[in-house]
């Protein structure tokens, strides 16, 4: 095992928060922490942000946009054909359309983004500190050069919620 | 703060989360029963029996089922219908509850999905098969034609149909996929055989359960919930608009979408229903659905058998009121009396009539009573299909054309080929996929904690 | 005409109607004049080509010829009035068939025409369902060289007699009544090449032309001075489930009885 | 925290005076013009009434849906609902207008139009008058019982009463959804007596939950403004507007599926209400129905941090106020007035009945401690994070 990091196994939520914040309060922060589900504060204290909802916000926009411009090219433009004396642009069948396909397109484009952002992709080797973080295991790890004077305190906060391994 | 004294506990047995996880992957690790293959085989029999019918209807034609010219849609859009409207559960179900913050939903979500995802599949076959030439099915792709511009008309609801099911399918399939990264790690992680560790490893794409991926991991559940819960409701819409656009009596409604949605629904919701009675009684879920999950099961069942009872008597309300000859013949003469009012009286009955027992404590805590009745309204719901589709077709504005339909056995085969293939696809979730969601199991296992002052809610949001 | 009036009342729409610049192909029924005989559905299924399918298929409703002839009963059961009505595709202005297409099999021509592309359409039948009139028909099988449908396309000599203008139809596709729309081509052609306009009544359909009692009249709608826009202003014109506003091109006049009074 | 509220001097004041504004314009107006004033009467009535049910549906699905948030607001609501039986009453002072409001009542067009003739076993005055007196029993009974069963709970605490309330909201949400769909049909969708559309109850009930959603968070807002609320939180006004986006939604699906079908078959007998609706003035408030009622409660209340500032929701909920107003003047006008007329009078009969709703819920909002005690949610409620 790579000696540069410790690793904090918890047996449940609370002490893994508890020793999450005070850790914390050493000015110390974790290099990442593993749970079976995710944990708001933990979540929030890492300082981590993700912009994926705004980025499908903006796929969303720009694909209406586009599939809407589309369809009244296709249909009033490019080749428009009577259908039943309806008008060529008609819009509010292209809205029912430009719903469904904005929809679509958002979803696969946020897909993307979520599996590159997150390097997550069929056959990626995981890299795991700890075998049962996504069982019944909330583990933290911590780089030991971070740690720097505080290494003490840290390890007691540690092995008073939970264990170090 | 979760008071679980008042709303009764979310999982029974006071597990730890290690156990949680044993005991829903137990069935994949576990050696398969016999009872599986029969069962697998008999899906496959009927799969087969689809598979003939499919081959005559493709090499004969579409004469070989009952259809005319008259009522040229016959069973396979309503099987169409009645497939997605069961395939609309899992995403409503997932969705809604969330929105609605229902937290018994987590040990029902998964099935729920996977359910939707094969259900989806089944109905997807049947517009594919009813076309007269289903080899030029390309032809509905909006693709700038080799000798001009001929665009598909996007006026028609047939091509909305065409992209909302895409979608639907695509969607429902990623919703479910993704929500079981975690737990495939899971499995990774716990499994003793190498090949085990290998295939859900690659199954897990890479999954560790770092905080960088499931802060990733929510944004993501949040933006694909709030698109689904849209998508939901603008697919059966547009399933809907099949029939409300025409000018059929009896079609064009303008209550048609949002009641074809309920309808979606509730069909959706009693499947479910169906297939967890099921799945609790082999593989012994009762701690995690638990006996309240049935209960507030039924209790939606019995608030959309309400709305879907409501919307029976609006209709027939409306075409009273609207005075128009033709909507009265078509639901005093035609639906309530004529030649096939057995199925709107079944169709009545059996999805705005039984589901009432549901009002009662003792029938919603006795396992066979839910499951019975989670079976009537199935088949109500597959009536109510039938009673849009065929009986307004078979008697429309003029005498002349009237005609009756009944069904061959080429396409009553087709049904049951559907079936069959969605029997075996439930079976390959259940031996092969954790069936509960374990992570956001776990997520609500604190709530059944007798101190939980200090615990905040973790909503996957 | 009370009924007429109020329909004109009443003819609302959310879209402009479509204006015809050139020609707009109609016909009218005059049901008077109209005994019933049939001979427009059998010079119709000589001219465009339709299949024979047999009395099975008959009897499973799957006629395949583009007129039929409706028949109305009224008065006492015993010794019924009768009044025959044919109806072909009324080549609808606000036809709900053709929207409902997702393949654009099915569009309007300029000309007023409900046209059918048999290479486009894949058969969603959609279309069959959303015709108020029911005249669109469906290839439910392969007729042509199929010893099932042993008629007369299934021998190289009944083969011969088809009509070489018109197509064929394959299995899986839909096809209806075109106005003999191969006729109308033909005609404007020769009027083209022969450098003038069209004369009124020189276009004949196949039911126009065999008819015996002159009960059908084609012609351009655009044209005042024809034939069938003076059927069309004729104060007995009506057009069928007008309350539909579907705008059909085919116009009925009423049929008139002499009764005792 | 004060356990009740007291209503201050100047806020009774001002509701008399808008009472006495509303008084005065109605005086002149049935002299001056008294079919417009009719209208004006019936869409303030139905306008305040489709409020007090909304409200009262809203209750009662906290108690279908097991809802912990709201278990500390759920007097509002409640007295919201208590304006039931005044709009009953107003409902039936109605009697005296019926033949400026509604065609069918006339007898001479009824002799003439065979539809009409065919609605009448339905459309006639005195069944109409007995819907009326029906439907508003229903409710005031059943609103009456349930609050009865909140302040036994405040007295008696357990949970007896929290599972009797939860019974009679299901029996509640299934009257409502029945009586309140066939009012709206009485009420609105008769103007047109020839016209129909099996959406338009539903719209109008979706309509209604949409605007008491939002007239209950207008007045959560305004109290913790007064220093009431102390309790709420970003969370409480998250879930909220969440009601109000969620409902907001609905009814821009409702409205578009209605008016999309129509669109598409056009059938001259459900096309004649929108072509009448599509000239004019009404042409502009057909679009701004769907921009004040859907579009920009959708974005604007579509990002997270929106939808938990007060400053942001305020605005959308008076613009939402503003779009029920055009949404029923869009569906009256047309039929009763035939013209697009908007002056003093509709603004002073507005003030009116807003005088008068307001003094009514500002009653029963002091009459019970304003935070429910007991109820089994409450701590949750109190400490709704998420």
């Amino acid at each position: 095992m790579n000696k540069d990091y410790i690793l904090g196994v918890f047996k449940d939520e609370e002490s893994l928060v508890s020793a999450f914040d005070k850790v914390k309060e050493k000015g110390v922060l974790p290099l990442e922490v593993y749970t079976p589900y995710p944990v708001h504060e933990i979540l929030e204290g890492m300082g981590n942000k993700t912009r994926i909802t705004y980025a499908a916000f903006f796929y969303g926009v720009f694909v209406a946009i586009g599939i809407l411009s589309f369809l009244t090219y296709a249909a009033s433009i490019s080749w428009s054909l009577n259908y039943g004396g309806k008008p060529f642009n008609s819009f509010p069948s292209f809205i029912v359309v430009t719903i469904v396909a904005t929809i679509l397109s958002i979803t696969i484009l946020t897909l993307l983004t979520f599996s590159i952002r997150s390097k997550i992709f069929p056959g990626k080797v995981p890299e795991i500190y700890h075998e049962r973080a996504t069982d019944d295991r909330f583990v933290m790890v911590i780089d030991k050069k971070s740690m720097g004077a505080n290494t003490e305190a840290i390890n007691s906060i540690i092995t008073e919620y939970g264990e170090i391994e | 703060m979760y008071n679980s004294e008042v709303r009764g506990r979310l999982i029974t047995g006071d597990k730890s989360l290690g156990q949680i996880s044993r005991e829903i992957i137990a069935p994949i690790h576990a050696k398969t029963p016999v009872w599986w293959y029969f069962a697998v085989l008999v899906g496959l029999i009927m799969f087969g029996i689809g598979g003939y019918s499919i081959f005559l209807t493709l090499t004969k034609g579409i004469g070989m089922w009952g259809v005319n010219n008259t009522v040229a849609w016959g069973w396979a859009i309503i099987n169409f219908v009645w497939w997605i409207g069961i395939g609309h559960a899992g995403t409503a179900f997932s969705i809604f509850l969330l929105i609605l913050r229902q937290k018994w939903r987590t040990a029902i979500n998964r099935a729920a999905e996977a359910m939707t995802v094969v259900a989806v599949f089944c109905a997807s076959l049947f517009p594919l098969m009813h076309m007269g030439r289903p080899w030029l099915f390309f032809y509905i792709f909006p693709y700038p034609n080799t000798r001009g511009p001929l665009w598909v008309n996007f006026n028609s609801p047939l091509f909305w149909d065409f992209v909302a099911i895409s979608a639907y399918l695509l969607i429902s399939a990623s919703f479910w996929y993704f929500g079981m990264l975690p737990d495939f790690a899971t499995i990774r992680d716990t499994a003793k055989s190498k090949i085990k560790k290998t295939v859900y490893g690659i199954f897990a794409f890479g999954w560790t359960g770092s905080s960088r991926e499931w802060l990733r991991f929510e944004g993501l559940s949040f933006v694909l919930g709030g698109i689904a819960a849209v998508l939901v409701v603008s697919v059966h819409s547009i399933v809907s608009t099949d029939f409300a656009v025409s000018v059929e009596v009896g079609w064009h409604t303008t209550i048609f979408p949002p009641y074809f949605v309920v309808g979606a629904i509730f069909s959706g919701f009693a499947m479910v229903l169906t297939l967890v009675v099921i799945m609790r009684g082999l593989y012994k879920m009762n701690d995690f659905i638990t006996d309240s999950h049935i209960d507030a099961v039924c209790r939606v069942l019995i608030f959309i058998s309400l709305i879907m009872g409501t919307a029976y008597l609006t209709e027939i309300f409306m075409a009273w009121y609207s005075g128009s000859q033709y909507e009265i013949y078509m639901f005093f003469h035609n639906r309530l009396t004529g030649e096939y009012a057995f199925q709107f009286w079944a169709m009545f009955v059996s999805n705005a009539v039984i589901p009432q027992l549901f009002w009662f404590k003792g029938m919603r805590r006795r396992m066979w009573v839910v499951f019975v009745i989670s079976i009537i309204i199935n088949i109500g719901m597959w009536f109510e299909r039938f009673n849009i589709v065929v009986t307004s077709l078979s008697r429309d504005y003029l005498p002349s054309t009237w005609a009756s339909y009944s069904p061959t056995w080429v396409e009553i085969g087709f049904f049951v080929g559907t079936l069959g293939m969605f029997i075996t696809g439930v079976l390959l979730f259940f031996r092969f996929v954790p069936m509960i969601a374990i992570s956001e199991l776990k997520s609500v296992a604190k709530f059944d904690k007798q101190r939980n002052e200090n615990l905040k809610h973790n909503d996957h949001e | 005409m009370k009924l007429k009036e109020e329909h004109e009342k009443h003819a609302v729409t959310l879209y402009p109607e479509v204006e015809y610049k050139g020609h707009h192909w109609g016909m009218a029924v005059d049901l008077s004049s109209c005994t019933g005989c049939g001979n427009c559905s059998v010079s119709c299924q000589a001219e465009n080509n339709i299949q024979v399918i047999g009395k099975e298929q008959v009897r499973n409703r799957r006629i395949m010829h583009w007129i039929r002839i409706d028949r109305y009963f009224s008065s006492d059961a015993e010794n019924p009035e009768v009044f025959h009505q044919p109806v072909m595709c009324q080549h609808c202005d606000n036809a709900p068939c053709e929207n409902v297409c997702p393949v654009s099999a099915t569009p309007h021509s300029d000309e007023g025409l409900n046209q059918m592309a048999y290479n486009r359409c894949v058969g969603t039948k959609y279309c069959v369902n959303n015709c108020p009139y029911k005249v669109r028909r469906f290839n439910w099988f392969q007729y042509v060289q199929n010893d099932e449908f042993d008629f007369a396309s299934n021998s190289d000599l009944g083969r011969m007699v088809l009509n070489p203008d018109v197509t064929v139809r394959s299995r899986g596709v839909v096809e209806k009544c075109s106005f003999c729309v191969q006729r109308i081509q033909e005609k404007k052609i020769k009027a083209k090449v022969e450098g003038r306009l069209l004369e009124d009544q020189e276009i004949q359909t196949a039911c126009v032309q065999s008819c015996p009692a002159n009960a059908l009249v084609f012609g351009d709608m655009n044209n005042p001075e024809s034939k069938i826009s003076k059927y069309m202003k004729n104060e007995r014109n009506y057009h069928l489930l007008e309350e539909l506003h579907t705008l059909p091109s085919v116009g009925y006049l009423t049929k008139v009885r002499n009764k005792k009074a | 925290m004060k356990d009740q509220i007291t209503i201050s001097k100047n806020f009774k004041l001002l509701t008399y005076i808008l009472i006495g504004i509303g008084v005065v314009t109605f005086a002149l107006g049935f002299v001056f013009d008294a079919k417009r004033t009719w209208a004006n009467y019936l869409l303030n009535n139905y306008y305040f009434l489709s409020i007090a049910i909304g409200a009262a549906f809203f209750g009662s699905i906290q108690y279908i849906t097991n809802s912990g948030w709201s278990a500390a607001f759920k007097r509002i609501p409640e007295a919201m609902a208590a304006y039931i039986p005044f709009a009953g009453i107003f409902f039936l002072i109605m009697f005296f207008g019926m033949h400026s409001i509604f065609e069918w009542t006339h007898d001479e067009v009824l002799q003439h139009d065979e539809l009409i003739q065919h609605k009448s076993p339905y459309l006639n005055v005195p069944f109409f008058f007995i819907r009326v007196i029906v439907f508003f029993a229903a409710w005031t009974i059943l609103s009456k019982v349930l609050r009865k069963f909140s302040l036994k709970e405040d007295e008696v605490g357990g949970l007896h009463y929290f599972h009797k309330s939860e019974l009679y909201s299901k029996i509640f949400i299934f009257v409502i959804a029945i009586t309140f769909t066939l009012f709206a049909v009485d009420m609105l969708l008769s103007l047109d007596p020839h016209w129909f559309s099996t959406l338009f109850a539903a719209k109008s009930f979706i309509a209604a939950f949409l605007h008491g959603s939002t007239i209950i968070a207008l007045i959560v807002i305004i109290l913790n403004r007064t220093g009431n609320f102390d309790i709420l939180n970003r969370s409480h006004l998250h879930d909220f507007t969440r009601y109000i986006f969620m409902t907001s939604i609905v009814w821009g699906y409702f409205n578009f599926a209605e008016f999309m079908l129509i669109w598409y078959g056009n059938i001259p007998e459900e096309t004649v209400w929108f072509v009448e609706r599509w000239q004019g003035a009404y042409k502009i408030l057909f679009f701004a129905n769907i921009i004040l009622n859907w579009a920009i409660p959708f974005f604007v209340l579509m990002p997270r941090k929106t939808s938990r500032s007060k400053l942001i929701i305020f605005p959308v909920i008076i613009l939402l106020m503003i779009g029920q107003y055009t949404e029923l003047y869009y569906i009256i006008w047309p039929n009763v007035v035939h013209e697009s007329k908007f002056g003093l009078l509709e603004i002073g009969a507005f003030l009116g009945y807003a005088g008068i709703f307001s003094l009514v819920v500002s009653t029963w909002l002091a009459k019970a401690s304003l935070v429910p005690k007991n109820h089994p949610y409450l701590q949750e409620s109190l400490h709704h994070h998420f």
